[in-house]
């Protein structure tokens, strides 16, 4: 998995010490434990699993192994503005790929990638249940619904100025 | 005890319940493949994670095929393990693996060893049918280990061994799907990692994803070099799996052989590491006493219980794990390296010939062995005190490269001063052999008294961990055994704790101590062949007319001539040495 | 909230609580049941329909009666405001003009428990009204 | 108490979420606040009313007029027009798609028409925040009824002769697997619900969990009675915020009522449930890899036996179902075993909710009863096909189903049928797909996401899944041989016979599927090298037609890559070395001078 690295400050390793605590520093709530720390660093780089593994006495290749296992972690921090293309199979028979391409090509980067500048990062996301608005798109918490590749222009119109 | 009556290939079979269709074949001669079954049966590791789906049979009334290792017998169970359904799945399975595995077979360092290849001979492969993208990582070139995971087939047995036998943890699968690998953290080198060396992650690696460094073209290379004086030693357990590599039986024992071998290798001088143990045991053996004594008199400040500092693997986990309790073990240097410093002092000085001149050669059952000897502590001015460290596997190799018969070889000794030993240094290699080794001269300094029976049956055995008391002439001394990281953990946490009752702990790394080393020839998975090392190590003891590292009449010289006594300050320069705390942080805190 | 320490306590609690969505249900199966519409249009909330409505939904309910009573735009009948229609099960719809509490009343004791035929039905070839 | 006259249920789903419906209920209380309506207007949230194709939804209460695709600035208009006025707003009126005709109300329209709504009988009913609205739903009497007057064995009994069978794909029988687990002995015992619905186009978990979390709760604390466990936990995606949330408030309300917790209703008996999160692994959905994934390893499955009854979450007897099984449980003890029963074809009873989406006109939410055809389903509650275009196939039982056709269309739909038709129930998603569609690259698809959601461990599934996939891939790229047909059939039929988990087991079926069905597509691709939905890109070309074209530049304009060259009212000419294919030009052309060859 690529990764970008975090230099932590002290309150930081307070921090996952005290998210550690909170789970008895149980080593069967790594999930939870790390659900946690990425809410709160926005992603799980490599420093930050460490100090998980010591707060719950588990070795780190066990917490990274468990890391690249679900796709809802990640070593990368994301975007400002995190674009997520739903790639279910509704959203795939009404035309998903093309607008996740269409994406791709407007920001220049590939799926799972921040463009240069930290602003917009693309991701697939499975089936987020609202099939009926397919193809979906969400921006952050914001979603968007049957958009279509000439859409695209106008969501990122959107977020142009801030 | 309830017995399951089945049929197999339209044969009859009776086993006991709980019993699986692997072992109930098994019973009938039916030889089901498989590629991640592991069966330790007399250390309790039992690894059948159902992964690699080559052992699959039909079983009627099942709608899909079911692996015969993970599947119990059932009452009247109808079981096919060669019909079309079964043959064409097995092969079409083996296809898949194969089609995403390098061929670079004929120079592969597992050619010949390979569980894979072994298949596709068995099987008749001869094309893959399913080409497609090919995994491929970075090679981890470690000082003692090597990762081609290009290579891995996703057994699982390493991370068996590293984390539920060992408690190393150093090793979990990551990603998922046809990225899934197993890797460090990270995937990081192992070389970053808290990686011990223990090699048993390479003891059972089916394939050559996991091999040890080669040292065999160093050595080749110091031996045809004229201007360097070849030395070698070799380690106890060697001799117990030597002979496997040349098609002889487990247990068979090739001291003689090995020996003879060595020299028309052309090792200028044939040692025996055991001279070493004896050594070890005598500074070991001391310092126990010592310890024991002053706690027996009242001096708190203490550590005991004292444990074994003999195994590489050993040293290596305490430094990571326990940086806290760094004064725990002895400070006694292993075998190799009091031979590799002894050899380079006093035996160069007799030889008048430089240390810069010489090399040191130790063969091992061992791949952390290594990684010892690369470290800096065991160096003069930057010249090593053990050059180079070949496994048991690499000599092998070795002797069938320099067109050796080694079976049709002459009995051969060792040379002297280094080669002659007892049989307190032939058992450092099977647990407990350390401890009673120590056992046979300690109790004699101790009670000044003559040991009647040497054989301490009480200390021996297969259990993982193991506590025995011994009389010493009206003080009873407590001991503790360990084989296995996992289990050398647990005596850890009780010192820590403070409720071990132990005087003295021996620990060895690998299951069933060097016997089992990282570096022996490959079980495959059979533990009846480390039971008959074991045996033929306690043979070879026996069999010695000296059983008591003390009386060895070389030993007694070397203090005479050239160390002084036991613990001295001479020994403690060239034979002791100091541990350091290297748990592993990566974080820079601002 | 109180903890809820029997099951007789949790029935009485939904007893209290059914009306909360009985009309829900109720209008999720309007079959066999009394369908009432009372014209709400301007002309009809200004000649009174809201107390109409109002009436029959207390009285109907106090008076055991399974219906469902809705509000609908203007029939058409503005001379005779305010109108409802009442559909009994099985039958066709009926629209009375002029009603009152009063009226209403009557609606309910004898069209509704009995099927007899009031003064003030709107005989009409109208269509219905969804 | 206000005696409310009107209700105006507003869904709070997820789908009509995105779509700002909370923005709008705010409205619409504003607006009845403002219009004096409060003691006659009641304004509800409530749970997904499963039309989402046309959300935000409001439907109002006694009359049943649905209101679809209602923006929040429609509130003044709904309450001052229907809810003052009695007079409907037509143009917020849902316009059936083949008369072109507003309907009334929910009664008239094809959508519900026939279903039975047994699962999602709360949603769209009640407040799913709002315990008290469950409680007057007949909520916890099923509970109440089996704490107290039954045994375990007799609830047990209920649920098996319900017939009711596991609704998350495997279609066990309900109450036999709770009687196997009451009869192991444990320390311990949990009951888990299986919320972490991964399976890309089914919603129905979701649906009930945000709009009547109560029924999951209750008929867990009934699974827990009647197997001896007294803990509960629910495996739910970290992706459902929404549900999630709920969930959490429908817990605290139980425990505040005692529903939950120490001695529920006087009974002796004690209950708690906890959330667990998944992390994005659809194989978790698999029963052993979810409670490894509880445990905090990698959700890897394992062999089974020993079955998660034997030895589940912690080592402990451990019952598994899935949120539409437990959605089921109280109405059976409610209504009883038999009206259940009834319901349904003879081995699959009850109903099943199905989620309806791809080219279908009303995507969304429905329970039919088993043993409805796919034609009512397809065409009378789904209305058709988009557009009027050609029905081609439907794919059921999402990753590991298959692709049905024409000729499965008066199939009667329950687990046995499915399978016999070489595809399965699944957890219910059911994507329908038109003439656009091609099946080729339908099986790809779904084969990219086995590749991508495959745990690796065993290796039919690890590499036999890509292999598949790239055989497939060759295909669509026009590369594929006659031989590569063989390869897909033997691979798809071993990893069906060898894998390890119920993933693998069931991977290839689209494969295998779209091979039966759609035979010949395969081979235009691979002889001819046709695609006939034209969906594979090296597959088709995109040409000015020169007769059409009257150079207005429109296509030049719009391509992304401008590979389209010609002056104003000349003749345009695309550039194929360049081109994309993204279709652009075609869609952009008012004279039909762009085809596909």
């Amino acid at each position: 998995m690529t990764s970008v690295k975090l230099k932590l400050k002290e309150n930081d390793v307070k921090k996952i010490q005290e998210i550690c605590k909170s789970f008895n520093n149980e080593p069967g709530e790594l999930i939870n434990v790390l659900h946690k720390t990425q809410e709160y660093f926005g992603y799980l780089p490599a420093e930050v699993q460490e100090e998980v593994a010591e707060g719950l006495g588990i070795s780190v290749a066990k917490v990274y192994g468990v890391v690249t296992f679900y796709s809802f972690f990640t070593m990368l921090p994301k975007g400002r503005y995190p674009i997520s293309v739903c790639t279910g199979t509704a959203c795939y028979v009404r035309g998903a790929e093309k607008v996740l391409d269409e994406f791709k090509r407007i920001l220049k980067v590939a799926v799972g990638e921040t463009t240069p500048d930290g602003k917009y990062s693309i991701t697939c996301l499975r089936c987020v249940g609202a099939c009926g608005l397919a193809p979906v798109v969400m921006v952050g918490d914001k979603t968007y619904g049957r958009v279509t590749t000439d859409g695209v222009k106008d969501i990122l119109k959107e977020y142009e100025n801030e | 005890m309830e017995l399951i009556k089945l049929t197999i290939d339209n044969r009859a079979v009776e086993v006991e319940k709980g019993t699986t269709v692997f072992h109930a074949a098994k019973k009938l001669g039916i030889e089901i493949p498989t590629l991640c079954y592991m069966n330790l049966a007399d250390l309790n590791i039992e690894h059948k994670p159902g992964g690699c789906r080559v052992c699959v049979v039909e079983v009627e009334g099942r709608r899909n095929l079911a692996p015969s290792c993970a599947t119990e017998c059932n009452e009247g169970m109808v079981v096919k393990t060669n019909s079309m359904r079964v043959l064409n799945s097995r092969r079409t399975v083996l296809e898949l693996i194969l089609s995403d595995h390098p061929f670079d077979c004929l120079i592969c360092a597992k050619s010949g060893y390979c569980d894979l290849q072994n298949m596709a001979i068995k099987m008749g492969v001869r094309s893959i049918p399913y080409q497609g993208e090919k995994s491929t990582y970075k090679p981890d070139f470690s000082p003692a280990i090597i990762r081609e995971m290009d290579k891995c087939i996703m057994c699982r047995r390493c991370e068996t061994m590293c984390n539920d036998f060992q408690t190393v943890g150093v090793l979990s699968g990551i990603n998922r799907g046809f990225e899934a690998v197993v890797a460090p953290a990270f995937e990081r080198d192992l070389d970053h990692s808290e990686c011990t060396y223990c090699g048993q992650c390479v003891a059972v690696c089916p394939t050559g994803a996991l091999t040890e460094v080669d040292h065999t073209p160093q050595v080749i290379r110091a031996l045809a070099d004229p201007t360097k004086t070849v030395v070698v030693q070799t380690a106890p357990a060697v001799r117990a799996a030597l002979g496997e590599e040349f098609g002889l039986e487990p247990g068979t024992l090739v001291t003689g052989k090995l020996a003879a071998a060595l020299r028309r290798l052309g090792f200028d001088y044939v040692f025996d590491t055991d001279f070493a143990a004896d050594l070890t045991i005598m500074e070991e053996g001391s310092e126990l006493l010592d310890r024991l004594g002053r706690f027996l008199g009242g001096d708190k400040s203490v550590k005991l219980p004292m444990l074994t500092s003999c195994c590489p693997g050993w040293v290596n986990f305490f430094e990571y794990n326990f940086p806290d309790m760094l004064d725990v073990p002895s400070t006694a240097r292993s075998p190799q390296q009091m031979f590799g410093s002894i050899a380079k002092s006093y035996f160069a000085d007799k030889i008048a010939v430089d240390r810069k001149e010489m090399v040191v050669v130790s063969i091992m059952p061992c791949v952390a062995k290594k990684f010892e000897a690369s470290r800096e502590e065991f160096k003069v001015d930057g010249n090593p005190d053990v050059d180079f460290s070949i496994s048991t596997r690499e000599l092998a190799a070795l002797i069938k490269g320099a067109n050796i018969d080694f079976n049709t070889l002459p009995d051969e000794d060792f040379d002297k001063p280094l080669g002659e030993s007892t049989g307190a240094g032939v058992i450092f290699g099977v647990t407990g052999g350390v401890i009673e080794a120590a056992v046979r001269t300690a109790y004699e300094l101790h009670t000044k008294k003559t040991l009647e029976k040497v054989d301490f049956k009480q200390l021996r055995g297969l259990e993982g961990i193991r506590s025995a008391s011994v009389d010493f002439d009206g003080v009873e001394i407590k001991i503790g055994i360990a084989h296995g990281l996992g289990n050398a953990r647990k005596l850890l946490e009780d010192i820590k704790a403070g409720k071990s009752e132990f005087h003295a702990i021996e620990i060895m790394a690998c299951p069933s101590g060097c016997i089992g080393g990282g570096g022996q020839p490959l079980h495959h998975g059979d533990s009846s062949i480390l039971k008959a090392r074991s045996k033929a190590i306690y043979t070879e003891d026996e069999l010695k007319v000296l059983r008591k590292s003390h009386e060895n009449p070389y030993i007694i010289k070397l203090y005479d001539e050239f160390l002084g006594k036991p613990m001295s300050e001479k020994a403690h320069h060239l034979l002791h040495t100091h541990y350091f705390a290297r748990k592993l942080k990566h974080i820079d805190i601002d | 909230m109180t903890k809820i320490k029997s099951l007789a306590d949790l029935r009485n609690m939904k007893a209290d609580l059914q009306s909360k969505i009985a009309l829900r249900e109720k209008s999720d199966n309007p079959e066999g049941r009394v369908q009432i519409k009372v014209a709400m249009a301007t002309c009809g909330i200004a000649s009174g329909a809201k107390e109409v409505m109002e009436f029959l939904v207390e009285e109907l309910d106090k008076r055991n009666i399974d219906a469902i009573v809705s509000q609908t735009g203007c029939m058409g009948y503005c001379y005779a405001e305010p109108t409802i229609e009442v559909t009994l099960p099985n039958q066709e719809p009926v629209v009375f003009g002029y009603v009152d509490s009063k009226k209403a009343d009557d609606i309910i004791e004898k069209y509704i428990k009995t099927g007899e035929l009031l003064e003030g039905i709107i005989p009409v070839n109208y269509e219905k009204i969804d | 108490m206000a005696k409310f006259k009107t209700h105006m249920l507003v869904c709070g789903g997820t789908g009509c979420r995105a779509s700002a419906s909370d923005v709008l209920y705010e409205n619409l209380k504003k607006e009845v606040k403002e219009k004096g309506l409060e003691n006659d207007v009641q304004v509800v949230t409530t749970g997904c009313f499963g039309f989402c194709e046309q959300g935000p939804i409001v439907k109002m209460i006694p009359d049943n007029t649905f209101y679809v695709g209602v923006q929040p600035k429609d509130a003044a208009d709904i309450v001052a027009e229907h809810a003052l006025k009695g007079r409907k707003v037509d143009r917020l009126l849902y316009k059936d798609p083949v008369k072109k005709e507003h309907v009334p109300d929910s009664k008239h329209m094809g959508f519900y028409k026939k279903q039975i709504r047994i699962a999602l009988r709360n949603c769209g009913l009640i407040d799913p925040e709002n315990v008290n609205e469950y409680l007057a739903a007949d909520g916890y009497e099923a509970l109440g009824k089996v704490l107290l007057e039954m045994t375990p064995e007799e609830a047990i009994q209920i649920v098996i002769d319900s017939g009711l069978r596991g609704r998350g794909g495997g279609g066990f029988p309900t109450g036999v697997k709770w009687k196997i687990a009451q009869g192991v002995k444990g320390a311990q015992k949990y009951v888990v619900c299986n919320a972490d619905e991964g399976d890309p186009g089914a919603f129905m978990d979701r649906s009930i969990l945000e709009g009547d979390p109560h029924t999951v709760l209750e008929a867990m604390a009934i699974n827990g009675y009647c197997i001896g466990a007294t803990k509960g936990l629910i495996y739910i995606r970290a992706e459902y915020p929404l549900a999630i949330h709920r969930l959490k408030v429908a817990i605290a309300q139980a425990r505040e009522y005692g529903l939950l917790g120490e001695d529920i209703l006087g009974s002796g008996y004690n209950f708690d449930i906890e959330l667990r999160y998944g992390a994005g692994a659809f194989v978790c959905g698999e029963e052993t890899a979810l409670i490894h994934s509880m445990e905090g390893h990698r959700g890897e499955p394992t062999f089974k036996p020993p079955f998660p009854a034997e030895s589940g979450y912690l080592g402990m007897p451990t019952n598994v179902n899935n949120v539409e099984t437990y959605a089921n449980i109280p109405v059976i003890f409610n209504k009883g075993a038999k009206w259940f029963a009834s319901i349904g074809t003879e081995k699959s009873k009850g109903t099943k909710v199905f989620a309806l989406a791809g080219k279908i006109n009303n995507v969304g939410l429905i329970e039919v009863p088993m043993g409805i055809t796919l034609r009512e389903v397809i065409f009378e509650i789904g209305g058709g096909i988009k557009g009027g275009k050609k029905f081609k196939a439907v794919q059921t039982g999402g990753p590991s189903g298959g692709c049905l056709t024409e000729k499965h269309l008066d199939t009667p739909i329950d687990y046995d049928n499915l399978i016999a038709s070489g595809s399965m129930m699944g957890s219910g998603g059911m994507i329908v797909m038109d003439e656009d569609d091609c099946m080729v690259s339908v099986a790809k698809f779904y084969l990219d996401f086995t590749v991508e959601e495959s745990c690796g461990k065993c290796s039919p599934c690890r590499i036999g899944n890509k292999r598949l996939y790239e055989i497939l891939e060759k295909i669509t790229k026009g590369h594929g041989a006659m031989d590569d047909l063989d390869k897909l059939r033997n691979l798809s039929n071993v990893i069906k016979d060898t894998s390890l988990c119920g993933l693998g087991q069931t991977s290839p079926n689209p494969v295998l599927s779209t091979l039966d069905n759609f035979y010949d597509e395969y081979l235009a691709h691979i002889t001819e090298g046709k695609c006939f939905a034209s969906q594979c890109k090296d597959l088709i070309k995109y040409e000015i037609i020169p007769e059409n074209c009257v150079g207005c530049t429109a296509c030049a304009r719009n391509c992304p890559v401008n590979c389209i060259s010609g002056e104003r009212k000349q003749i345009h000419l695309i550039d194929q070395s360049l081109c994309i294919k993204c279709g652009a030009c075609m869609e952009k052309c008012k004279f039909n001078a762009v085809t596909i060859i």
